[in-house]
Order: C-alpha cells, then sequence, then structure tokens
C-alpha cells in the first residue's frame, strides 16, 4: 500500500517525555476522522537529535520540520498540511538568530553542517521494526561479511578505517579485535563481544539515542565483530536506568534471532552468535572495561590493575572485546562502503596507523548554555567553533561564552583560544581534556569555573568506587580544597596543592576514572587560572556563582518594577513598588537566584 | 479326607512332580511308614495313626527320610504330615539331617479327640492341606499337676516314676528329634550298665535336657513307655520354660536356629530375627 | 619460565618473566614499601603506595609493584623524586582517614610527612582490603565485604551484622595492619582463653612429643570448615602437607602389647560446692600447672582472672579422691605436686599466703617428707581438713572479690573461713572411660575403678591374664613419674622377655570332633565365636581348625552327641575332678 | 525339708572360667579376703563349656551346691562364651526344679578377675543359703552305697 505522505514522530526519550506517543494518538485520530488513514501514514521514529525543540514531527516528503508539537496543534497540522499543503508557519523552527522560520529540515543549520553515520536512521526508520532496518541497507554489510569477507579481512577492514574506540579511550577498535581474535586462537578460549551501553556521564546521551532510534545498527556491529573476532556470545551491558533502549535493543534481538541473524547457522553461513542483554545498576564506575567486565560476571563492580589486559583475560577470564554503542554503530557502513570511505573522513592518514589521526564521524550531546541543545553527529576535525556557534546556534540571550566542557565528566574545560581547534582524539587531548563518550557542555560567562571543577570533582567523589586510596581520598580533599575556595576561603597555596594531587592522581589511580579525575581541575586552573585566584585572592566570584562571595542586587537603570521578582522571592528580600525602582534586602538575600530566573529585563545584579 | 489324600497323592505320582509319596502305609493291621512310588499302591496309604515319620532309624540311628535323601539326592518326594511331624522336620531340618527343600510337605490336621489323646497343643501343620484346624488343650492345665506341687514332693514324684524305668531306651528310640550317634543316655558315667532302675534323676536329666530347645510335644516318648512314666509332664514344663526365657518355639520355621545353637543372647537372638 | 633482564635502580638483574615487581626487587633487597599487600593473597593493588616508575622504551609509566609483572628490558625507579612525591601525598591522604594509625605513621615519617596538610582523621581502618580478601581467598568464608562506595567506603560484614558464616578463625584480625579488627571474646578472663587445647590448627602435641611432628586438628583448621585455605601448603617448604590424608587402619602383627594408656583428671564441675566454672579464679592443678609455664599464657606468672597477682591462693587436696561419693583412692600425686605448687607460688610472689588444706599428708617417696618441712618453714599454711565449700559470699568490703573457703580445720577443731584470691583443686586421677573398650579389646580386666587390673599384685604387676598383654603407668592406678617410669621399664622388660624368646606357646587345650561320633547338627558351628568350625556337607560332618580354635570348649558343652571335646578338659576329667572334691 | 544339722557344711562345687572368676577367685586369695572353705573350685576355659551334665553330675555325687562362674556379659575372653552359659543355665535350673531338685543348689554369677570381694561375699551367700537348704538329698545317688 502507497502512502502519499508520512509523518514521522520522533519517539527518543526526551520527545516522549514532551508527550509524542500521545501526539501519535491524536494524529492517528485526526488522520482517520478526516478519512486521511489511506494516504497519510503516521510513523514514529527514534531520536532525531534536536531535542530542545522536541516533540518533533516531520513530514514527508515534503522534509517540513515541525517542532515543539502538542496536541492541540494536531488540528491545524492535519487541515492546513495534510490537506491543503501548506506547512503550519508556528510550528516551524526559527532559529534563534534568525527572523523567519525555516520550513524544510535540510536547511535548519542544526542538520546541515551534520554528517550522519551512525545516527543515519534517525527519524528515518521504526526501531522497533527489522523490516524498516533492512529496508535501509540494514544487515546487508553483514551479509557482506559473511559471505565475501574472511574472518581476517573484517579486522583488516576495521583496522584500515582507523576507527577508534567511541567510548572515550579512543584506541584503535581494530587493533583491539585483531589481538582479541589473537588471544582467543592462542589460548584455545571463545573470546567474547561486550557491548558497553553504560553510559554514565552526566548530560551525555548519545549511546541511547543510538540503541533507541537504530538498535539493529548496533546489534549488525557486534555480530560483524564477533564474525572478525571468532566469538559466539556477545553481551549488551546497558544501565539501568535506560528502560526504553532497552526495550527497544531487546525487541530487536528478538527480531533478528526470529529472521535468522542471531543465534545459530547466521544466514546459513555456519556461524553461531547470540547476544544476551544484562543490567547494570547505575554505578558510573562500571563503564569502566574492567569493572564492567566484574560487573557482568556477577561481582562488585570495582575495577582491577590491567597490567593483564582485557582482550587477553577478560570477562570470566577469556579474551573479551568490548566496545560501546556507538562503536560498534560504526562498523556496519564502515563494512558496506570500505575503509577506505571512512578513513577519508576526519583527520590524519590512518589506513596505516590507526594512531595517526582520527577518521569517520562522532556524536556529541550538545547542552548547557547553548540555543540547540541535542545530539549532533560530526565529521571528526571540525572545529568547536562550528559545533558550538554553527550547529548549537551560539549561546543564549547573548551572553558570551566562556568555555566547552568536552568528555563527561572527567574531561577538560576549554577556553574561548581554543574555539577553533579540531576536534578530534589527540587535539583534545593535548590540550587537557579528552573526547570521552562526547559528551559536550557549553558554558556562558555566568558560570563560574571553580564552581565547575568542584561540581565535577564532586560527582566524581560520589561515583569513585572507592577502592583505591588515590582517586577514593585524593577526590575527598580535592573536593574539600575546592569547597574552601569556593567558599572564600581559600589560600594562594591551595592552587599548588591542587595541581600536585592532580599530578598524584594522574600517577597513582588505579583505572582511568582515578587518572583522569583531576582534569576537571587542572583544565580550570590551567586556563581559567585568574578565576581561582579572584576567588582566593579578592574573594570575588567573576561567574557570580559561589554564593559565599557574591550579593546580589538591582539595577536601578533596568528595573521597571514589574514586580515579578517580588513574588518569585521566597525571603521577601526584594522590596518596592508596582512600576516603580525596587530594592533588596541583602541581609535577607539567600542568593538564590529565583529573582534573575523571573526579571525580563536583566536588572538583578550579582557582584 | 482320606480319600482326597490318596488322590491327591496318586496325581502328584502319575504328573511325576515327586518321585515318591512317602506315608504310613497300614498292611496286615500295622502301620509303618512307607514309601509309595506306584500310584496303585495308595490304596494302602492311611493316615492319623501315630507313627512319626521322622521315625530315626536303630541301631543305624539314622533318620529315615535322611536316610532316603542320602541314597537319592535332589529326588523329590512328598512327606504326608501332621502338626507333630511338620515340626519334627523342620526340627531335624535344622540340625542338618535332612533338607526341606527337597520335600513337597502334605499337611493334614488332626481332629479335637486326637489332640486331646496327644496332649498337642497345636494339632495342625503349617501346610496344612487336608481336613479343618481344630484347637489343641491347653499346656498350663496338662503341666498345673507339677508345677503345683513342692519341690520335695517332686522328688518324691518323680522318684516314684522313675522306679518303675526299665532302661529300655525306649522314649529315646521313638524321639522324633533325636539324631545323636552316641547317646549320653549309654554313657557309664551316667547310668553304668546294670543299674536298675537308673539313678534318679540322672538318666532322665539326659534326655530331657538334651531335647530342651527342640521338643515338639507329639508325646512320642510318652506312647513309647512300656512303664507309662508321664515324661511329657517335665518336657512341656521345659518348652515352657525356652519360650520364655529364650523365645524359642520348637518347629516353627525351618531357618530358625534353635537357641542352644546360636551365639547371641536369647534378646538379641529374638531382635536379629536368627 | 623465561628469565629477564631488567633495571632497578641502576642496578641489571634478572627475575623470571611476568613476576611481580614488588618480588623482583625484594630478591634485590630493595625495599618497596606496601600497605594492602600479603604474600598469601593475590595482589589487589589499592594502596597505590607501591607505585614505583617504570621505564620502557623510554616511555614513563607509573606502576603499582605489587602486581606489575616484570618484561625484558624495562628499568624501574623505585624511589626517584616523583615516587617519593606520590607517596608523601598518597600518605598525607590516608592520614586524612586515619590519623592515628601507627603503621601508616611511621611510613609517614619515613616521608618526611609530620605535619599532614588534610590533618588527621580517627577512622582505624585503612580499607586496604586484606581482611576481605584473606576471608574470600584463604578463609573461604566470605563473611567480609566492601559497602557502599568512594569516601564512604567500609569493610562490614553483610547487613552490619553477626554473620553465621563467621567462622572466628581470626584471620582478618591477624591480617589487619592497622588492628581496626579485633575478635570479641565473648568469655571473660584468662581462663577461658588458656591454652589448654591446642594454641593453633598446626601444631606439634607437646614439646617432648615422639615423634615431634606436626599435625592439622581437623576440628579448628579452616580447611576442613570452608574448603578453602591451603595456606600451610603453600608455605610448607617441604611439600609435606596433604589435607587429603584420611585416619588410616594399619595393622601391625605383634607378639606383645604394653597397655599404657594414662588417666583423666575428674571433672571438676561434678564437685558442685567447690564452684569451679561459677567463680572466676577456681582452677584445676593442670590448668594451674600450665599457668606457671614459662611458654603459658601468662609467660609464667601467677595472675589471677583480672590479670592481677593473687596475694592469697589456697591449694585444695583430695579433690575427688579418698572421697566415698567419687573416689574411695588416694590419688597418690597430689599431695605432692601441691607442695610444689605451694613452693612456686611462694617462690615466684613474695608474701603471697597459701593455704593448703590436706586430710592427710602422704609424703611417701625419698626426700618428700623433707620437702613437706621446708614448706612448713617457707611459711606455707597446712589447713587439715576437707574444704567443705568454696564461694564468694563477702562479708565485708574487704572481701568483695575474693573467694571464701570454708574448711574444718580438725587441729584446732573450729570451722575457718579464708578469704582467698585464687584456688587450685588437686583433682582426682581418674581411669579413662575408654579403658572398659580396651579391656574387651585386649582380654585383660578393669577394676571398680576402671583402672586395669595387673595379673597379680606383687608377682606380675606389669602383667595381665592375657599373655603378652603388659601394662603400665597410670591406666593400672594413680602414680607418680617416678613409679611410671620404673613399671614401664619393668613392663617393657617383661614384654621384651617375651621378644627375645621368639616364640610363644599357646595354650594346648583347642576342641576336636571325633568325625564318627558327630551326626552333622551343626550345633557347634552355630556357637563358635572363631568360626574355626566348619561344616563338610559331604561327609555330612564338621570339623574344628586347630590354627583358629582359642579352646573356649563352648562348642564342646553345645555337642548333644558328646561327639566334641577339649583337650585337658575332657568329661573323663571333669568327672575325675567333680569325683575328687567330692570325695573329701 | 530335712532339717538341718547344726554341724552341716556344704559342699560347693564351682565350675569357674579361667579368665574372670577363676582369677577373681584367686585375687581374693591374694588379697587375703576370708571365704568359707567350702567351695572346691574346678577351673574351666570359659563358663560356655560347662555342660549341664557337670552340674547334674556334681549334685548327683553329693555336691550341695553349685557355682558357676562367669565374666560379664561382654567381657567374655572368648567373646560369646558365656552367652551360651547364660541360657544354658535357668533351662538346667527349670528342668532340676522341674524334677523335685532345689534349684537354689544351682547359682550362676559373673565374677570379673577383678571382683575377688564380690566372689568371697557371693561364696558366704551361698554357703548360707545352702546351710538352709539342708544336705543334698540326692547326695550319693541311689547306687553310690
Amino acid at each position: 500500500m502507497a502512502y502519499r505522505a508520512h509523518c514521522l514522530i520522533c519517539t527518543g526519550t526526551g520527545c516522549v517525555a514532551g508527550g509524542s506517543f500521545n501526539l501519535r494518538k491524536t494524529l492517528e485520530a485526526e488522520i482517520a476522522k478526516r478519512g486521511l488513514d489511506r494516504e497519510i501514514q503516521v510513523i514514529t521514529t527514534g531520536c532525531q537529535g534536536f531535542c530542545a525543540e522536541g516533540p518533533i514531527m516531520i513530514v514527508q516528503p515534503d522534509g517540513v520540520f515541525y517542532c515543539r508539537v502538542e496536541e492541540r496543534d494536531v488540528p491545524a497540522i492535519v487541515e492546513e498540511h495534510l490537506l491543503k499543503g501548506r506547512p503550519v508557519k508556528k510550528l516551524l523552527y526559527t532559529p534563534p538568530t534568525e527572523k523567519a522560520p525555516i520550513p524544510a529540515l535540510k536547511d535548519i543549520p542544526f542538520f546541515a553542517k551534520q554528517k550522519l553515520i551512525v545516527l543515519r536512521n534517525r527519524g528515518l526508520i521504526d526501531p522497533d521494526r527489522i523490516e524498516d532496518y533492512i529496508a535501509v541497507d540494514g544487515y546487508t554489510a553483514l551479509g557482506k561479511a559473511l559471505t565475501q569477507m574472511t574472518p581476517e579481512g573484517i579486522v583488516l577492514e576495521i583496522k584500515r578505517s582507523g576507527l577508534r574506540g567511541r567510548g572515550g579511550g579512543g584506541f584503535p577498535a581494530g587493533i583491539k579485535w585483531e589481538t582479541c581474535r589473537h588471544a582467543g586462537q592462542v589460548r584455545g578460549v571463545a573470546p567474547v563481544v561486550i557491548c558497553n551501553a553504560d553510559e554514565g556521564d552526566p548530560g551525555a546521551f548519545m549511546d541511547r539515542s543510538i540503541i533507541e532510534s537504530d538498535p539493529h545498527s548496533v546489534v549488525e556491529g557486534m555480530i560483524i565483530a564477533a564474525r572478525g573476532i571468532g566469538a559466539s556470545e556477545g553481551f549488551v551491558y546497558i544501565r539501568h536506568e535506560y528502560p526504553l533502549a532497552r526495550q527497544r535493543l531487546q525487541l530487536a534481538l528478538d527480531h533478528a534471532r526470529e529472521f535468522g541473524l542471531l543465534g545459530k547457522n547466521i544466514l546459513g553461513a555456519g556461524m553461531d552468535f547470540d547476544i544476551e542483554i544484562r543490567e547494570g545498576a547505575g554505578a558510573f564506575v562500571c563503564g569502566e572495561s574492567t569493572a564492567l567486565m566484574a560487573s557482568l560476571e556477577g561481582k562488585l563492580g570495582e575495577p582491577r590493575a590491567k597490567y593483564i589486559h582485557t582482550v587477553e583475560h577478560g570477562y570470566q577470564d577469556r579474551p573479551s572485546n568490548l566496545n560501546n554503542v556507538e562503536t560498534y554503530a560504526n562498523v556496519p557502513l564502515i563494512i558496506l562502503r570500505g575503509a577506505d570511505w571512512f578513513a577519508s573522513m576526519g583527520t590524519g592518514d590512518v589506513k596505516e596507523n590507526p594512531w595517526n589521526g582520527s577518521s569517520g564521524t562522532k556524536v556529541f550531546s550538545l547542552v548547557g548554555k547553548i540555543n540547540n541543545t541535542g545530539l549532533i553527529e560530526v565529521p571528526m576535525g571540525i572545529s568547536l567553533r562550528e559545533i558550538i556557534f554553527d550547529i548549537g546556534g551560539g549561546i543564549p540571550k547573548g551572553r558570551k561564552f566562556k568555555a566547552v566542557q568536552t568528555g563527561g565528566p572527567s574531561g577538560g574545560c576549554l577556553p574561548e583560544e581554543k574555539l577553533d581547534m579540531a576536534v578530534d582524539f589527540d587535539s583534545l587531548t593535548e590540550a587537557g581534556s579528552m573526547m570521552g563518550s562526547g559528551g559536550m557542555i557549553v558554558m556562558d560567562e555566568q558560570t563560574c569555573m571553580v564552581d565547575v571543577a568542584r561540581y565535577f570533582i564532586a560527582f566524581l567523589t560520589e561515583e569513585s568506587c572507592g577502592k583505591c586510596t588515590p582517586c577514593r581520598e585524593g577526590l575527598k580533599t580535592m573536593l574539600d580544597v575546592l569547597t574552601r575556595i569556593g567558599d572564600g576561603k581559600g589560600r594562594m597555596e591551595d592552587l599548588g596543592l591542587l595541581e600536585e594531587m592532580g599530578a598524584v592522581m594522574q600517577d597513582c589511580c588505579l583505572c582511568a576514572l582515578g587518572t583522569s579525575a583531576p582534569n576537571p581541575v587542572l583544565s580550570t586552573l590551567q586556563y581559567f587560572r585568574h578565576e581561582y585566584e579572584a576567588h582566593i585572592r579578592d574573594k570575588k566570584c567573576p561567574g557570580g556563582v559561589c554564593k559565599e562571595l557574591i550579593t546580589y542586587g538591582i539595577d536601578p537603570a533596568k528595573c521597571d518594577g514589574c514586580h515579578a521578582c517580588v513574588r518569585a522571592c521566597s525571603t521577601a528580600a526584594i522590596m518596592g513598588e508596582v512600576k516603580k525602582v525596587h530594592t533588596l534586602d541583602v541581609h535577607k538575600c539567600i542568593k538564590c537566584g529565583a529573582c534573575i530566573e523571573v526579571c525580563r529585563r536583566d536588572a538583578i545584579t550579582r557582584t | 479326607m482320606l480319600t482326597e489324600i490318596r488322590k491327591h497323592c496318586a496325581d502328584l505320582l502319575t504328573r511325576k512332580q515327586v518321585a515318591a509319596v512317602y506315608g504310613l502305609r497300614e498292611r496286615d493291621g500295622h502301620t509303618a511308614p512307607y514309601l509309595f512310588t506306584r500310584a496303585e499302591d495308595l490304596d494302602g496309604l492311611t493316615v492319623g495313626t501315630k507313627v512319626p515319620v521322622t521315625f530315626t532309624l536303630r541301631p543305624a540311628k539314622k533318620n529315615i527320610i535322611s536316610a532316603f535323601q542320602e541314597k537319592c539326592p535332589g529326588q523329590k518326594i512328598a512327606v504326608l504330615v501332621r502338626g507333630c511331624d511338620e515340626r519334627g522336620l523342620y526340627e531335624v531340618a535344622k540340625r542338618g539331617q535332612i533338607q526341606v527343600a527337597d520335600l513337597a510337605i502334605i499337611g493334614y490336621a488332626c481332629d479335637a479327640d486326637q489332640a486331646r489323646a496327644c496332649h498337642c497343643p497345636r494339632p495342625h501343620p503349617q501346610n496344612l492341606k487336608f481336613g479343618e484346624k481344630v484347637q489343641g488343650p491347653s499346656n498350663e492345665a496338662f503341666i498345673a499337676k507339677i508345677v503345683n506341687m513342692s519341690v520335695a514332693e517332686r522328688e518324691a514324684f518323680w522318684r516314684a516314676q522313675f522306679s518303675k524305668c526299665i532302661k529300655c531306651y525306649g522314649c529315646r528310640n521313638s524321639c522324633p528329634v533325636c539324631i545323636c550317634k552316641e547317646c549320653w543316655m549309654e554313657n557309664d558315667a551316667f547310668s553304668p550298665t546294670g543299674w536298675l532302675p537308673p539313678d534318679f534323676p540322672m538318666f532322665h536329666f539326659v534326655h530331657f535336657y538334651h531335647l530342651s530347645d527342640s521338643c515338639i510335644e507329639c508325646g512320642a516318648c510318652v506312647d513309647a513307655c512300656p512303664m507309662d512314666i508321664p515324661l511329657n509332664l517335665i518336657r512341656k514344663v521345659l518348652s515352657k520354660k525356652v519360650q520364655e526365657e529364650l523365645f524359642y518355639t520348637a518347629g516353627q520355621d525351618p531357618e530358625e536356629k534353635p537357641p542352644l545353637a546360636s551365639r547371641e543372647e536369647a534378646k538379641e537372638r529374638l531382635e536379629k530375627g536368627i | 619460565m623465561k628469565t629477564i633482564k631488567l633495571k632497578i635502580n641502576g642496578i641489571e638483574t634478572e627475575a623470571p618473566d611476568r613476576t611481580p615487581l614488588l618480588q623482583a626487587a625484594e630478591r634485590m633487597g630493595i625495599r618497596i614499601p606496601t600497605l594492602c599487600h600479603h604474600p598469601l593473597l593475590e595482589p589487589y593493588g589499592v594502596c597505590r603506595i607501591c607505585t614505583v616508575e617504570v621505564r620502557i622504551r623510554n616511555r614513563v609509566r607509573m606502576v603499582t609493584a605489587c602486581n606489575y609483572p616484570v618484561t625484558n628490558g624495562i628499568e624501574v625507579f623505585t624511589d626517584s623524586e616523583r615516587v617519593r612525591r606520590n607517596r608523601r601525598m598518597i600518605l598525607e591522604w590516608m592520614l586524612a582517614r586515619c590519623g592515628h594509625v601507627p603503621v601508616l605513621n611511621r611510613l609517614a615519617e619515613e616521608y618526611g610527612v609530620t605535619e599532614p596538610r588534610f590533618g588527621r582523621g580517627d577512622d582505624d581502618c585503612i580499607l586496604c582490603g586484606l581482611c576481605v580478601k584473606v576471608c574470600s581467598e584463604v578463609v573461604g568464608a566470605n563473611v567480609l565485604g566492601f559497602f557502599d562506595r568512594g569516601p564512604n567506603r567500609t569493610v562490614s560484614t553483610a547487613y552490619d551484622r553477626t554473620s553465621d558464616r563467621c567462622i572466628t578463625c581470626g584471620a582478618c584480625a591477624q591480617v589487619c595492619p592497622t588492628g581496626a579488627i579485633r575478635i570479641k571474646d565473648d568469655q571473660e578472663g584468662i581462663y577461658q582463653a588458656m591454652p589448654m587445647g591446642p594454641l593453633t590448627s598446626i601444631n606439634i602435641d607437646f614439646m617432648q612429643a615422639v615423634p615431634r611432628k606436626a599435625v592439622i586438628d581437623r576440628d579448628s583448621c579452616i580447611h576442613f570448615k570452608t574448603g578453602k585455605c591451603q595456606v600451610c601448603v603453600d608455605v610448607c617448604e617441604a611439600k609435606a602437607i596433604d589435607h587429603k590424608q584420611e585416619d588410616r587402619v594399619e595393622e601391625v602383627e605383634v607378639g606383645t602389647i604394653l597397655l599404657t594408656t594414662g588417666f583423666q583428671l575428674q571433672d571438676p564441675r561434678v564437685l558442685k560446692e567447690y564452684g569451679y566454672g561459677k567463680y572466676k579464679n577456681i582452677m584445676t592443678s593442670l590448668d594451674f600447672e600450665v599457668l606457671n609455664n614459662a611458654g603459658g599464657p601468662t609467660a609464667g606468672k601467677i595472675l589471677t582472672a583480672d590479670g592481677k597477682v593473687p596475694k592469697s591462693i589456697g591449694i585444695v587436696h583430695c579433690v575427688g579422691s579418698r572421697d566415698q561419693k567419687y573416689h574411695e583412692y588416694c590419688s597418690r600425686v597430689c599431695c605432692m605436686y601441691a607442695l610444689k605448687f605451694a613452693h612456686l607460688i611462694k617462690e615466684k610472689i613474695h608474701g603471697c599466703e597459701v593455704y593448703n588444706f590436706y586430710i592427710d599428708m602422704r609424703c611417701f617417696g625419698k626426700g618428700y617428707e623433707e620437702f613437706y618441712n621446708r614448706l612448713l618453714r617457707e611459711g606455707v599454711n597446712f589447713v587439715r581438713g576437707k574444704v567443705a565449700e568454696i564461694n564468694d559470699a563477702a562479708l565485708d568490703p574487704s572481701e568483695e572479690g575474693k573467694l571464701i573457703m570454708r574448711a574444718e580445720d580438725t587441729m584446732i577443731g573450729v570451722v575457718r573461713r579464708i578469704p582467698v584470691d585464687m584456688v587450685v583443686l588437686c583433682l582426682a586421677m581418674e581411669a579413662k572411660p575408654e579403658a572398659k573398650h580396651l579391656s574387651h579389646l585386649f582380654s585383660c580386666s578393669t577394676g571398680k575403678d576402671g583402672f586395669f587390673t595387673e595379673k597379680h599384685p606383687k608377682l606380675a604387676p606389669v602383667s595381665t591374664p592375657a599373655d603378652g598383654i603388659f601394662i603400665a603407668g597410670a591406666c593400672q592406678g594413680p602414680k607418680d613419674i617416678p613409679d611410671t617410669v620404673a613399671q614401664a621399664g619393668a613392663a617393657a622388660s617383661a614384654a621384651l622377655s617375651l621378644i627375645q624368646r621368639g616364640e610363644v606357646e599357646t595354650e594346648a587345650v583347642t576342641a576336636t570332633i571325633q568325625e564318627e561320633m558327630c551326626s552333622g547338627c551343626q550345633i557347634c558351628v552355630g556357637v563358635c565365636p572363631y568360626t574355626a568350625i566348619t561344616y563338610d556337607k559331604g561327609k555330612n560332618k564338621s570339623s574344628i581348625n586347630d590354627a583358629l580354635c582359642k579352646g573356649c570348649g563352648t562348642c564342646v558343652a553345645a555337642c548333644p552327641a558328646g561327639a566334641a571335646y577339649q583337650k585337658h578338659f575332657r568329661d573323663q576329667q571333669i568327672f575325675a575332678e567333680i569325683d575328687g572334691i567330692l570325695a573329701i | 525339708m530335712s532339717s538341718t544339722p547344726d554341724n552341716f557344711e556344704p559342699r560347693i562345687v564351682a565350675f569357674l572360667c579361667n579368665w574372670c572368676s577363676y582369677t577373681g577367685a584367686d585375687l581374693a586369695g591374694i588379697s587375703r579376703m576370708n571365704y568359707p572353705a567350702n567351695v572346691r573350685a574346678i577351673r574351666l576355659m570359659c563358663s560356655g563349656s560347662v555342660k549341664p551334665f557337670f552340674i547334674m553330675s556334681a549334685l548327683h555325687k553329693g555336691a550341695d551346691g553349685v557355682l558357676i562362674g562367669g565374666c560379664h556379659i561382654g567381657d567374655c575372653h572368648y567373646q560369646t562364651g558365656n552367652h551360651l552359659t547364660k541360657k544354658r543355665i535357668p533351662i538346667t535350673r527349670e528342668l532340676l526344679g522341674a524334677l523335685g531338685i532345689d534349684p537354689r543348689r544351682v547359682r550362676l554369677e559373673w565374677i570379673s578377675a577383678a571382683e575377688g570381694q564380690e566372689f568371697a561375699e557371693v561364696i558366704h551367700e551361698f554357703v548360707k543359703e545352702l546351710k538352709a537348704l539342708g544336705p543334698n538329698p540326692l547326695a550319693g545317688g541311689d547306687h553310690a552305697h
């Protein structure tokens, strides 16, 4: 049956939270009411990435992009667009820098600069239907890998593609596969293939989105990996907090099994392989490979020394290949289109040595003080500026950019002068941050870098497993020092102390969580030392965040006496008559910021 | 009953289920054990006369069935038994004299009159095929006579009785469970040749004690005694004691070991079921 | 295993490939400090104190020495400035948690940390994990574990509750470097803890044991409780330990046997009036002997349960001996050792009052009476009278916490109440309960007191009615060491005289069956305790195996026909005996 | 019952087992324990080898009492020899009783090698009892004139 139009409703977690399932129901009802149900099909898709504007709906074949769609908008969409062919203007997206709305998805800057490989099927297919995936050439790569390639050929192809692990370490996947395959053969022990879906970084949701929008790409990638490595058993370690992703993945596995793509004798090619989902209990450290495998074995999720590599002795002492969701999702296209195609994207010549550059694309979750929060996929080597200002649409309210934090909680904060830096594994590390799993948090001038460092150290202190001394005690003492500085009780020698602590942690911690933990502190100390000094020496917080160091006030020039702040203030610290300039009693003020939130004229000051 | 028994035995013989039928034959007014090998001879078969089937041949001192089994090992013969006959069979079997397994035991019951005459407590065999079970007379009443006497009275009583003894050995010879080749009753140390009556109570003590855990109370000794010494009075007193003290009743089960022939204590024997 | 070359602190050395670096360094005598390493446990690598600098092909790595496997060509620096900086910082961090743990402070001092920059915390546990690991890896009880995470990490049992899986082996406390784990003793006083039994699961029975070999006590060995812990196997260089060994029954053919099974001390709890087990500081003579031993729990000091030096001690003679209610006999040794105790107390505790309560002083041996006289001179108090009761009923505050001994002093004819700090009960020696069983086994007999009976008290004091079985020592009756030695010598030489002869005459009293009289009733077969009689079915006769026959004659009496006879006990012989003894 | 002459000294034939009672009797002697001289011991290897005919014979030949001494049950040197004794003697006594011979003239006692005292006591007691019973009426037998 052919339809003349399709309504693609995003059912990523963000849009689902915005009510996209109800939207679907209402839309279908409305279409049926109008007797259009044989002409127009409603499809729910995975995350489209532009989560800031959800719930999102795209009408094809016109390619019209609607954002912030609510149920009450449905009659208008059906009446105007679907019946009369006129896009509903008020639901179209208008970039913050533009005046006129942009009707077509392809024209929206957020999408225009992206390069979709991993997210190629987002918004296109229904993640719950394997047929949809197959319709867009899904499992073709698997067919090719099974029938036209040797396992060695598969590993070589990945190696030559320069694909580096997207989980954070950036270890070349091909080399890992090769070692694992070799270990399995030498030891005569069947290796296992593990997918790390324990995405724990605050503000990061790439892996979740991939699984939610295109679970089969991960499954296919894992099967191909298993074929290359010689594994017959696979696990997906997914965090408990991702129920929707888990559900979709489970369905994908069931379907794949039904279609003969998993289980015994896959595609009749004599390969046996199956995947089991294991749920983590939400410990951040379980994203670390050894801790993950310990957890997978049912033990306490604690890392161990990696002097013996997990590719050789991992899960149940078997050779274990661990890649994250995004890495596996890259695999089918590499196999299908070839290593050369993949290597042609990104930086450096990776064909001879994958360490030479960063090929392909990277998915980032773009969050923080930025207009277009959401999930983006960009080619390696793109500049931070392009990401933040072109795709991200810049900083809201016309504020100044201060820093971008990449790589999750243990990444570093990069200042404005680094904005033109190419985004790839090695440049980020060099700059004192890291690629990490792809979190990207943008901060504006109202951010306090000491507070940011404190926030991340607090997070890591909480999430440290506590096994080794420097991580457990170092983070705690580091947090104490940062809190002291934030409270205005810091001493100048604290800066040296922080640096020393950071260096010792980098030297001595047991796992990457610990060794990378000082990054937020060290990078802010490197690029924003003056802010620390301001806290200690001047007892001032330049970002106006650290409560102990700021006082609230009202700029009489800006205040129009709208009285909104008076209603918002819970301690009655603001007084004033309507239409007259208000005043603020600093003794009553608890610096909660509620007034700032409501003030439309930016009249509340923090000094 | 006799006709039926004859018919049954004839059947066994004609169908060659047994090589012979061992029973009693009456000829010329005399009843004696006889081995019927031909069915037509069975007309002479009789029952109910007090001739024990486990008769011990003297002076060969060989049990009659034992002698047959020795001669024709493995041959199956049918034996016609009363209650006492069967008990006797079992007791001598326990003492290795005959093989019960090679016997087809055909039992018939004695009637009340016979039982009374013999003072038989169990006038029917376990392998009862012919006749009706009847209750035997009580031993208690029978032995009351002696039980109620004082020791001195008993001494006097038995002195009188044994003084009649003519040392004919009839009591011993007629005993169906007596198996010894050499008999203590003939031992000079106990009753030297020529002493008549034998010294009280040496001579009889031997007989009584020896059979204390094998006496089947058939009364053959009393029947055999020409002087009518009531030997079964003592026999029954002793049997009672053996039952009470050693938990044993003779002639019950061919597998059961006699108490005086086993190492175990009486209680232990009872518990282990030896 | 392949040997590789490496350089530690500039010195070339060799080590087996992939040996832990810590071991490789140790072999060179280079000490790398560590707080979470134990040679019996898998390296855990958590304290990070052992972090050293390793240069591999010009790349510098910081690795933990305890679990880093050495490879060819690496260069190690165990004490570089960077290493020292790291250690200082880690120690400061540790002190911030556990500021008063001695082992930490010592190490910190070594690294010049005197005033830790993060202060000193009050915790005791440095979270080295040794206890957790010993409990799981060695003991196998898996009682201890880590709870919570990050700075809140603690070591505890599940739900912080007493675990019934804990076998109270104490291994956790043993390995704890800080003393944070203490084994709680539910019982009080040194007496309960007094090592009357073996101190450890592996022990040598006693110092003079022959052969002087260590044995494993199955009841307390962790391996037999949990199936794990093979530490002794690992450390035994002789590879002599085998947990699979079972008790073996070995059959040894011998011609003579010496029974020297000894005695046991009477259970003092039976004598309720003396309050043993009810009051502290009442002990048996053996307890007191252990207390006095230089190798004992107090290193030979006489101390009360509270660890105080007693000012007065009562010694009760004849506890359970010479007593119609318990043992009528005299235990022989008590008087003399009680005197020895009194002497030891006087010698060890100046001014301690000693009260010996006796019925009679039996100082019968050479020099014994003289010893008694010496004690009289030493000022030991001798009270003639049996102690009626010991309790703690203080009449005035000075008697609080003391034991009150009540006895009639028959010398002066008054009832005395004597408060003391400690009481020693000189308990009766009694026969072991197993002696009865042994007497059956060896065909000897025990007297009504349970001691073995000798064949003749004067003429054959070490023999038993059974030929070749001899007795010596306290299994025959209470006696002291000289008597035991003398008797044992006598028993040994009696046994030797048999061995010297090389052969023993057996009694020629076996039974025989006269074949012609045997009617094959097999009664004899049933009554023979030695299966010496066999029945021949073919002949319908039984016959007796002379070698098996022990000559009891049971079959003879059972044979109705008189076919069986026993040599030397033929009927004619017995009848003749009867005739003979009645002829008079 | 015949009246007992004042000077009647019963004669006791004692069948004693080699390992216990005989040794026990010996111990009584060694221990200088007094017991009446009325007893005459016949040593047998085991009480299990005592034929009831011996008892009968002894009584017939004039013994006023017969003592059978064995090891305690469970203590038998020959493991189970005394089990037979334990079964035979009551039957013997019953038979004697039924025949008119006072069964009290036959006594079965378990006396261990260590029980010299007990042996002496048994003899004392037995002699006293036999004195009360008076001479054995069988003494000498009919032909032993």
